[in-house]
């Protein structure tokens, strides 16, 4: 279901999983009446075409779908959609999101957050709400950078980063996102990149389609305070040689063709040459069964130094956070019978006078 | 043999012994028979501290303490006149509760050598003359009550373990207590257990002929049924008051109650309470921390939930800046704050207040929120129903105040007429064709509530600062002073819905006023009953809110010489008294993380009136 | 031509243009000719909202302003005299900031009809009269740039980047400041790249040629250096100052200063300042959040280090519980709050007073922390010294309040002797045989500070009450009812050590006290001037030390009739006043997430007198 | 260098990597007169036990050892210790002991936590110190409740878990702390059990010589609020089969040596019986390298309730951050010169009156 080149027509998006789907919906009914105030050139603006280009698929209607952000440049991107929003404090998007999600599982709930709000401040409410497979889409913007605070290192800025507060370079190793976020127990995992509108989408796509919570990294390019990060990847000319891209079930190939990933001694996954490669050693992906694939796959490089995987890593199926909450009540309601104020008050010993 | 009946009109009974050995079932039960019996009553039970200690150590002492009487109880009293002591380190603990010349009840067969040293004494307490200014009753209960229920077959260990009820038993002949209920009760509860029912019922008995029969008590003690107000009651403790509230609350407005919070002691008995009536369509989520639990809460409020956070000090401070983001978004939401004592993590299975002036100043910026405290364990229900009404009805964070003292104390509690209650009007959002302004106001200066799903209402709140009506962000001047200004006179304008606040003071020339707030009611209304009958004439008044203050605080305080506001905190309600009306109010703190005792108090008082 | 040379007492210039056109380096560079000529001064700059907005509109827009005189300089002025508009966004932000009458510099390339409609302007405001009320100066800056570097043989591009360096050199000359300061330091500063260092050098020297040969000037003006203290001076921000204060403080005590904190405008530049100092031994770290900072200060406080971690509001509302944690541990700790406006994320880029109360009782339980306010960007330096004293001499977290306008406005400062800083003695304890007790006190109340590594000193500390002297966990009421107390007098006795407030009162008879604290200290000298100026006797005092209060201010608060506390937030300090002294002061507040003018102020003190 | 079948000496373990050590100390030296306070029975005795009895042959003085803990059953620890100690506040232990192992390297800082006050509360201080990489021992008593707090579930609890505040079963899906750990780049990860005290000791043994981060789950009993958690494996009969029991270098094999781990399909670890397996496909046991294989192990299981790897499962070496940031102190002391107040204050332009 993870096929990611792009043939999937817009319509099927649209389709059997959202009823009560609107028919018509435009860019325009998702664009707020509020101008966006990011940095000419900022990777921001391409996510918020791509988004709002995306959502009318859905044929969900604006008024059933809540945007929660945290503070960041990629916090204001609540303030563009013209749905509901929420533009909660520093890291606590995910917290304030699972409240919406889990008090009306009508609702289609994203989230969108910073490598700084999500990982740092708000890395426990991410992981968290991950576990508990919230129903909601988490998008984090990750320019391995903070930028609203004018460029201070983030918990995904390489290790000898030289910022306004790491004159020296920073010392600590950075996270490895998808990593995290596998190693939370999450069920859906992703990464693409702001430039490129077609794949971005499609991981967009999948994530709506997958019930429960969706993490998508997106590298996205701060041309003011870390330009080029990630060129490696979006340049068009090295990203073809440096994208691994994963699609389900089919072989890891990558590099035009010339390279691959493979099982190696002892059952580690390699980079390797197809060319002196067993194609029977050459691993399938599958973002289904044990967490350990997409693991290995976030692990082949650390940081988009080298040639990286893009695409989904992992999606499986697990009850929402919000379907199990809601059959409680109603159990409780066949166990306990339909409530009644008077018998609550009234129940256990009371005597009259 | 034939017994004397002494006629009493208030008395107080302490069960204390090791955490194994049930005394506060044995209370239950004692408080049950008592409401039955149509006395009014006050409990307050006294754990150990949160680890458990070995057994036979003070630190693992267990208490619970009643007073009944025939007339109104206000508190669980100063002091015990009988303590019931199951082991040597039950007395060590609480020796000095009981009233000098009070009654202590003993298991002698608890007060062997071992047990005497591990509770600390150095002497048998019972031989070294340490009781000598008590009446003293040595029952060997452990040994009657195996030799009681040998009959039942069941090994001597569990045997043992039906002592509490042979105490009860004994305790409920001394002071004629009915035994039915109590029987009735034992028949519900293990039912399906015949040798453990045998076994309870047999020692209840034994304990009780042993009254009865020995010329160890020479008589028996009769408190008169108290005049209450018709109506059905229940004896009800704040915690599961104050969770009712909440789910009266929903049930008043049809907003689904959304309970998020993490535990903490001692708040977990709510969501305890609350998890156990989903039924109701109540949601509670344990989240990951108090952080994640109110902005939890402030989501679903965002979704038209009522939404309901609670936590005790260490956890409000967390909250702070998640309720400044909940007071500039403009959201209905509670925070239950059950208060423990001492800075950080403190003593928290103590009782303390120290936490108004926290839940009044401690957010950055100008973040005002309504206060509300409830004075007893019952009035936890209504102050939580008014708590909703008004964080809806004004669309704002409003923090409810309670402690550890009301949290676990109970009292009887006439159960309310339903359709008394008043009604919640959550006031939706609809659209209604022309451009929605989430920021406008009505004449509560309360603005719209436009949830999620609402066609046309789609709109945009956060934590910067709203241009007044739009609700875009602004960082205008002008508009920042504006909004502050908005947001402070719209908790302001709640006295306006505030009853003004009523002085007991019967022939209205008493020269000192007792102002208090929260749990210390009771204490105040035992203390100013006293001292009105020594003759002396004071007046009694009671805060429910705290912000805003009600319209007619400053007349009322204003017209006495003088004015003692009690606090278990070092001063907060008088502080926020003084600079608001300039009068020299008087603050009679006590920082020891228990209740304040009504003697304390009219000592206080009469200090105060006569210097 | 000859021009006329006019006599100023004082002026305000305001640089504005976008945010490229690099006006705080011109305002920089401006003000650093103006400290060499011996001006008094003061600068603020006034940087567009956090995220950068296309060029050319107003929410682009970055201004640097100053005010210079030949006398003392408190603020950096209400009204500007003269506005360099770069281009039409630059003049449609500022315009309200320019005095009636005042003067106009425009860029006139920059008016083109594209850029007028950005800025938001319908018409060409330089036509349609809206500044028929100004002096209006049209300069083709950007042209006349582009053919002054025409010899240099860059790219137009570049060459326009210098017309900031023009617009330096006029204004250089209307107030007739040194060049050479300006051009050695753009040598220091573009030394390796000669073509930029020339079309700089060349901007600047055609700015200050076209002022002094063409016609459009009249005359030029001359403000006389200001009579000062005789020393070594440097111009200094807050941030900078308060950065360096720490560094001080390190080095006085001996102590290593650790600075954990977390990115949050405007605390921000104190993480920076502080991480170039690495060499001082300076440890920073930049945590995973607020709490976590402030834990890692604490954690580096119990081994022996000078702990420290700054922030701003929401920050500070996260490090409550840990801070309380500090109190009861009772360890060294410095917590900086440079405040920003408004409740939870608020305005981040404005100013405000608005953290006096929650610095105050945001903190659960009772948990006592002095505080200190800076009145002045050069005074941060002393009040972190000071702190650091308190902190280490008394064993105690201090909160040290900052604000937004303190942080990034800048001032001459006369560099003080290093000796005559204080010292500051960490006294470590020592093993001497006889048992340690971690809760002992001395006459300050302090207790030991027993750094890991100090052989036989092993103890335990942690957030449970601790037993009085063995620092054991302790339960028991009346050691909690001791500790509380101890905590707060610990902390109120912190007044011993400090000057009595000192009232400026020349004629000893006003009949009005203004009373400040924080920035609001040179508005407060400006009004009151102006008032005396005008004949009118009114005394003024500014506060240190919030918490606690120095021992003479209730003798100085009851000596006047009346007394005003003008602040930036609702009242903090007014109910202070008002609770501890029952004194009706009244409040001047104004909460618009800008500096008080002095001109409001001087209005508020003439009403209150007349009325 | 995990060899964990005990026979090192502990001669050995007090040996080279303790300079300064001290000769003879005893457990009494790292006992405090405070009388424990655990219920009877509480499997945190025994921990403390093993502690107590392993610290002296580090031959570190008590005076150098710091331990932080937080708040919970397991906080109390820090008061039986007689070392320096600080008993932090719920959740924020590791940033605390960060402050401490950062501000003096000197000091052997251990951190105590539970499962409620690390992994819930205190998630994100304990991730990003693991990613840190900050020279701290956390030893984490799991017993999958909340203890102190009289027993609601905890981020551990398996699904559907009955407690105080889950009457009706929780639903959320727990933590895998092996994962997590793996997930935030931690260069030292561990298992063992409070009752194994052999396994128990050799895991702290190793830990102590791992230069940086080490976080150990402890499976622990907390026999009054969640009795028999771990019976699978605490249980010597049940344990027999059921602990697979990690040693680097060796193939994994357990169950009486009946049952191994081995490279499955697509380069899958799985579980299988010795008999029906090519010898060439048992895994190996690495702890170096990529933590894929560790991570995999660790998901071998989903909680004690099969076959479950116990040991160390990671062991990396990378730069711990105390050293880092002192040797930018030095590297900054070369560059700027040693500190001079006077031209800190005087630097700049400055004028003369
Ligand atoms: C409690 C709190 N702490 C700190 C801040 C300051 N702050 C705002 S955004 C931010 C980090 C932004 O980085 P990131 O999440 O990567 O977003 P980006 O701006 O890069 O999109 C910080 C530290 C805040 N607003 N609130
Ligand atoms: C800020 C704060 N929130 C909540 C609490 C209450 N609390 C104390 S310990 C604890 C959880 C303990 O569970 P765990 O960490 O597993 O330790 P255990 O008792 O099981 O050893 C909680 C919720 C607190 N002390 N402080
Ligand atoms: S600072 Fe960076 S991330 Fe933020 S808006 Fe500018 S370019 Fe984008
Ligand atoms: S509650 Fe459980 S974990 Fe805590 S002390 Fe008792 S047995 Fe141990
Ligand atoms: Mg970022
Ligand atoms: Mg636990």
């Amino acid at each position: 279901m993870t096929d990611l080149d792009g043939t999937i027509g817009t319509g099927d998006g649209a389709g059997a999983d959202t009823p009560g789907g609107v028919a018509t919906l435009t860019k325009k009914d998702f664009t707020s009446d509020q101008e966006p105030r990011w940095c000419p050139g900022c990777g921001d603006y391409a996510i918020l075409a791509a988004v709002q280009g995306f959502m009318p698929e859905l044929g969900i209607a604006p008024k059933d779908t809540v945007f929660v952000s945290g503070i960041g440049c990629s916090g204001r991107f609540t303030y563009y959609m013209d749905t509901y929003g929420f533009h909660g404090i520093h890291g606590r998007a995910p917290a304030i999101a699972t409240g919406v999600a889990t008090a009306n599982p009508d609702l289609h709930v994203w989230v969108v957050t910073g490598d700084g709000d999500g990982l740092s401040i708000g890395g426990n409410h991410l992981i968290h709400a991950l576990r508990r497979n919230v129903n909601i889409k988490i998008l984090m913007f990750n320019n391995q950078i903070y930028g609203l605070t004018k460029g201070q290192y983030s918990p995904t800025s390489e290790e000898g980063k030289v910022t306004k507060s790491t004159p020296f370079g920073s010392v600590d190793r950075p996270f490895n996102p998808m990593g995290l976020a596998l190693g939370a127990a999450a069920t859906f995992v992703a990464r693409t990149l702001d430039n490129d509108r077609q794949h971005l989408t499609e991981v967009l796509r999948q994530a709506t389609r997958h019930p429960g919570a969706a993490f998508v990294e997106i590298y996205q390019n701060c041309n003011v305070f870390n330009d080029g990060a990630f060129d490696l990847l979006r340049d068009k000319s090295l990203g073809l040689h440096n994208q691994i891209r994963l699609v389900d079930g089919e072989p890891i190939v990558f590099d035009e063709g010339t390279r691959c990933v493979r099982v190696g001694e002892n059952g580690r996954y390699e980079i390797a040459t197809v060319a002196d490669t067993d194609p029977a050693s050459i691993v399938t992906h599958d973002v289904h069964g044990s967490p350990s694939l997409a693991f290995a796959l976030a692990h082949l490089s650390e940081g988009p130094t080298g040639p990286t995987a893009i695409g989904i890593f992992r999606e499986v199926d697990r009850p929402t956070y919000g379907e199990a909450v809601h059959a409680q009540v109603d159990r409780a309601r066949e166990r306990l019978g339909p409530p009644d104020l008077g018998t609550l008050l009234g129940g256990g010993d009371t005597w009259t006078v | 043999m034939v017994k004397t009946v002494e006629e009493r009109e208030r008395v107080v009974i302490r069960f204390a012994g090791d955490s194994g050995d049930g005394m506060q079932l044995t209370g239950d039960r004692f408080t049950n028979a008592t409401a039955m019996l149509g006395n009014d009553l006050a409990t307050l039970p006294d754990f150990p501290a949160e680890i458990r200690a070995p057994a036979g150590t003070v630190h693992g002492v267990s208490a619970f303490q009643i007073q009944f009487a025939s007339t109104d109880v206000t508190t669980p009293g100063d002091h015990a006149d009988v303590l019931v002591a199951m082991n040597p380190a039950a007395l060590k603990a609480d020796l000095d509760t009981v009233a000098k010349g009070g009654t202590i009840i003993l298991n002698e067969d608890a007060f062997t050598p071992r047990n005497i040293e591990k509770a600390g004494y150095r002497e048998d307490p019972t031989a070294d003359g340490t009781l000598d200014a008590y009446q003293v009753f040595r029952v060997p209960m452990t040994s009657i009550t195996v030799r009681a229920v040998e009959h039942v077959g069941i090994s001597k260990k569990e045997a043992e373990r039906a002592k509490n009820m042979f105490a009860l038993g004994l305790v409920s002949w001394m002071y004629g207590r009915p035994t039915d209920t109590t029987l009735s009760w034992l028949e519900r509860k293990f039912g399906g257990k015949q040798e453990i029912l045998d076994a309870n019922v047999a020692a209840f008995n034994a304990g009780y002929n042993f009254g009865e029969t020995t010329e160890l008590f020479a008589h028996q003690v009769r408190v008169e049924a108290a005049p209450v107000e018709p109506g059905t009651y229940r004896n009800v403790a704040g915690a599961q008051a104050l969770a009712w509230g909440l789910i009266a609350a929903s049930d008043r407005s049809g907003l689904p109650l959304f309970y998020a919070s993490y535990p903490i002691t001692p708040a977990s008995e709510l969501l305890h309470e609350l998890s156990k009536h989903k039924n109701f369509g109540v949601i509670t989520v344990q989240a990951e921390d108090e952080i994640a639990a109110v902005n939890m809460a402030l989501g679903a409020a965002f979704t038209g939930q009522l939404g309901v956070t609670g936590t005790s000090g260490p956890g409000l401070d967390l909250k702070a800046e998640t309720l400044g983001l909940a007071v500039i978004t403009e959201l209905p939401l509670i925070v239950v704050d059950v208060m423990r004592a001492g800075p950080s993590t403190g003593m928290p299975t103590k009782t303390e207040q120290s936490d108004l002036l926290p839940a009044m100043f401690g957010r950055h910026g100008e973040s005002p929120m309504p206060i509300v405290a409830a004075s007893s364990p019952a009035d936890c229900f209504e102050v939580a129903v008014e708590a909703a009404k008004v964080a809806v009805d004004y669309r704002t964070p409003v923090t409810i105040l309670s402690d550890t003292f009301l949290q676990n104390s109970s009292e009887p509690w006439r159960l309310p007429e339903l359709d008394s209650l008043p009604t919640i009007d959550p006031a939706f959002a609809t659209a209604n064709g022309d451009a929605f302004l989430p920021y406008a106001r009505n004449d509560r200066l309360a603005r719209p509530w436009a949830v999620p799903g609402t066609e046309g209402l789609e709109h945009r709140i956060g934590g910067l600062e709203r241009e007044d009506g739009t609700g875009d962000i602004s960082y205008e001047a002008d508009n920042h002073e504006r909004m502050t200004r908005l947001r402070r006179d719209k908790v302001a304008g709640i006295a306006r819905d505030l009853p003004p606040l009523e002085v007991d003071d019967p022939d209205g020339n008493a020269n000192v006023l007792v102002l208090g707030w929260g749990s210390t009611a009771g204490t105040i209304r035992a203390a100013v009953r006293r001292l009105r009958g020594e003759g002396r004439s004071v007046a009694r008044a009671h805060l429910r809110w705290l912000n805003p203050f009600p319209e007619n605080l400053g007349e009322v305080v204003s017209r006495y010489p003088k004015v003692l506001i009690p606090e278990i905190n070092t001063g907060h309600l008088a502080m926020l008294i003084r600079a608001r009306f300039l009068v020299d109010a008087a603050s009679f703190a006590k920082v020891q993380g228990m209740p304040i005792f009504a003697e304390e108090l009219e000592r206080a008082i009469v200090e105060l009136l006569d210097d």
